[in-house]
């Protein structure tokens, strides 16, 4: 599908261009994100690019008054948080990413389990994931 | 299989006029003063200390030397392990004293962080986080997510952190060592304003440990050796676990390496839940208070968060937690937390607590210090000895 | 006491697509298999790393456990002494086992800088010495400074130190996991040159270690689980010996610490000057490695110089000192050096050096490490079992 | 003699007016420089600041051809290296120093054991420590 390394900095490339793509062991099958050179569980290293279907589920979340520099150069202060989360894959792995459409200032609101589409934010230079409800 | 027979502590909170090596002399020297020995019995010494550019000395060990010319050409070494480090510093003086190598260890943990802005404390301490996965992952963030996960299992119990905020301000300040030094009501600390601002929700800034210098030093002697001392309390057990690095790779909503390690001291020790009187856990953030009680078994799962609350875990309750004031209101300078908490129990085991002695029979404490999010834990059960 | 079984290393050198990670997890699976262990079968894991921000790894003991899905909740901590780390965790893992704590070990020592501008590799370094008074002053001005009162007292021996660099060069050539893989003449080490310059007279380019990323492990067995493996090396005797850190409080052209190490190593051993067969003595300059060879009592004081010259230290000669090729030549990883110098006696004592093999008995090894100018000082001495 | 705190601060600035002055322990005796507050050897916290004559012997010395940024800066580069030295004052102790007036080309040249006297030397904004040979 790709012959790009499996780095991280070949990982957002991807994500610029709209792609949530994951390393998937040719060997135990195993699928890793973020992506790995070689596969932790059987330390295979022929792996392959997929792109994911990006639905998932809200494993855990919170919201961030006081975030680091980059997201308060962003505009994320203590006035207008954000949500960050972990994000169950339907291709199996989790991963921790930016939470949108969500009441960042209800946080209560949000509820464990909800499914999510995964997006893509500029956020200090670069295209970060997010994820939004699904069907919004 | 080894026995605390003297300790050392300065007062945790802001030393603007202190180096890194006059934390270690400070609390180095003292604690050979209390154990009453000359700085020439000391077999070996072990600094624990995080660091990652906190300050500029990257090659720690040999600062103890400092604490008495008698300790020119006795071994030292760093033991490093997140905020673990002093009890990976104990862990390794315990395996040097049950080797028979050395019969009397000074250990010193030790910390310099206040002089830092805020922002660059949490970048250091981010370095103990996976990098290629983590690098913008704070602490508070995970410990939020969990406490997030927490209440929707069991319902928002955002008061019940607040009243573990409040007993441990309490605590600290029955403890002349400790950073906080007044009271903080439970109206204050359960509910946002400018002066406790949310971090990460539902964590506000009463909910999280503080940013501390300080330094605590123990002198452990072999069995053997003890028997020369009148005060000493013993390691009755001792475990230490490490899972994963990556986040990835663990189920954030369980600390299972903590769990384990509080099950294999306890096995070790041949203990039922109800035995132990007293414990200092690793509350780097009040969330991780309810977690730790109900890992060690003190209360079921879903339970802990009302302890405070009812009083049970505060000073006179029937299962006092973090007497010192905890890493949240004591004051936690990461590389000296696992030592102090050995102080603290020392203190309780022999009655010396002062104005925060539990009272009643006081004989088994457990210490439970935890690295990175769950990476690393050591677990020690203490008995006095007689 | 205790015995290695098996051993890892990664090539020392530039390793620019290799996280730490992918080091620690290169040598230390390398050296499971080549103990033919399963990861299970470990007890602990120690990881000696020095680092001060050369990466952004500021907690790496939990990455051990990634070589391995089996090593999820055994015990890992990091053991740090400068550039004497590697050495720093062979120990605590020695302490480990003979305390009858765990039957097996695996130590990894680990580092990662040929990434940095040499500027900041240097400044990381200097993170090592007593930064209230030594800000300034580098290791080659140290050593520089050594080697200047060297040449007072027993005259101008630059030609002898380029004979160190050329003997190192040609060992390293010999061993694929070196990082030089090119000879250097005479003419070249002895000539100041465009390609070659003056650093700190009378230390040249060629008179100094590599920068070097790379990672060296070794499995440890207690003398009874060792049984059950066919290939093994026994530690002998092991001493460790501490120094102030400020130079102002020790005689700087004496190193009494390093000194001290080798009498005790060699008093617990019980053996004479003429009963070792090979060392690995550490070279971080040349003139490391003359003091090292002459406190060594190889050679006594003013005539180890020349040693090189007369090629007593070759592979070939009466006492080889660094067939790996030194730390000057295989490349000194910081982290990693202490670790990969038992890596080396391994191979020689049980007759595994392939090109750089020494010929004739090789049944009795030294390795010297030393961090900072002195200030802590390992030596090991190991014995072939039959 | 002065009540300024023994800390590195005041010792430089004590070098800017031209003085080089020690610790001295009113318990031990024991001379100390770069000051100390506690003293060392006895760690008595009685200390006295003393101004030393600034003479002494040169016990260790280098030329340095490569150093560090703030002395590149300075002008000291392959083609003119700076020589730096241990000096053993007549009060005792001994203390890294640059050492000017010697053939930093030619460093053979230099004699351990030489007498030099201290100097005040302006580098990169701030005034260091300097010794030249004696009767120069
Ligand atoms: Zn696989
Ligand atoms: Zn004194």
């Amino acid at each position: 599908m790709s012959d790009r390394p499996f780095t991280a900095a070949a990982f957002d490339q991807f994500l610029s261009e709209g792609k949530l793509m994951a390393s998937r062991c040719l060997t135990c099958g195993a699928v890793h994100l973020p992506p790995r050179a070689i596969c932790p569980t059987c330390f295979g290293e022929s792996l392959e690019w997929i792109e994911t279907m990006g639905r998932g589920a809200l494993a855990a979340y919170t919201a961030i008054a006081i975030g680091p520099a980059a997201m308060q150069a962003a505009g994320y202060t203590r006035e207008n948080p954000y949500v960050s989360g972990l994000v169950t894959l339907e291709e199996g792995p989790t991963i921790s990413a930016l939470i949108l459409g969500v009441d960042a200032r209800h946080p209560e609101s949000i509820r464990i389990g909800q499914p999510l589409v995964a997006g893509y934010e500029p956020i200090g230079g670069r295209t970060v994931l997010a994820f939004r409800p699904a069907g919004t | 299989m080894a026995q605390i027979v003297g300790w050392g502590h300065t007062p945790f909170g802001r030393h603007p006029d202190k180096s890194l090596e006059d934390l270690i002399r400070d609390a180095g020297g003292e604690a050979l003063r209390h154990a009453g020995i000359a700085a020439g019995d000391v077999g070996a010494v072990w600094i624990g200390h995080f660091n990652a550019g906190m300050v500029g000395d990257a090659f720690p060990s040999s600062l103890a030397l400092s604490i008495d010319d008698a300790l020119r050409f006795v071994p030292a070494a760093r033991a490093e392990n997140a905020c673990a480090s002093g009890s990976a510093a104990i862990y390794s003086a315990l395996d040097a004293i049950r080797s028979g190598r050395i019969d009397i260890a000074l250990v010193v943990g030790v910390e310099k962080m206040s002089h830092l802005p805020t922002a660059e404390v949490a970048e250091a301490l981010g370095g103990a986080s996976y990098q290629p996965e983590e690098a913008g992952v704070s602490f508070p963030q995970v410990f939020s997510q969990f406490a997030r996960a927490y209440f929707d299992a069991f319902g928002d119990k955002s008061r019940a952190l607040a009243e573990i905020a409040v007993k441990n301000h309490r605590n600290a300040m029955a403890n002349p060592l400790a950073q906080m030094q007044r009271p903080l009501t439970l109206e204050f600390c359960s509910t946002v304003s400018n002066k406790n601002p949310m971090i990460a929700d539902p964590l506000k800034v009463t909910d999280c440990s503080l940013v501390s210098d300080g330094a605590a030093a123990i002198v452990i002697a072999s069995d053997e050796a003890a028997k020369a001392f009148a005060r000493a309390v013993r390691f009755r057990s001792t475990a230490h676990v490490s899972d994963f690095l990556p986040m990835s790779r663990r189920d954030l909503t369980a600390f299972e390496g903590p769990r384990r390690a509080i099950s294999l001291a306890r096995e070790q020790a041949g203990l039922q839940n109800g035995d132990l009187h007293v414990a200092e856990v690793h509350d780097c953030f009040t969330i991780a208070e309810v977690i730790a009680t109900e890992d060690l078994g003190f209360f079921a799962p879903g339970t802990g968060f009302g302890m405070a609350e009812d009083g049970v875990t505060a000073r006179d309750g029937a299962k006092p937690i973090n007497t010192s004031g905890g890493l949240k209101s004591k004051g936690h300078p990461v590389g000296a937390s696992g030592v102090a908490q050995g102080v603290e129990v020392w203190k309780q085991l022999r009655g010396q607590a002062g104005a925060r002695q539990v009272s009643g029979d006081v004989s088994l404490a457990l210490t439970h210090n935890v690295g990175g999010t769950g990476n690393t834990a050591v677990v020690h059960i203490f008995e006095r000895r007689n």
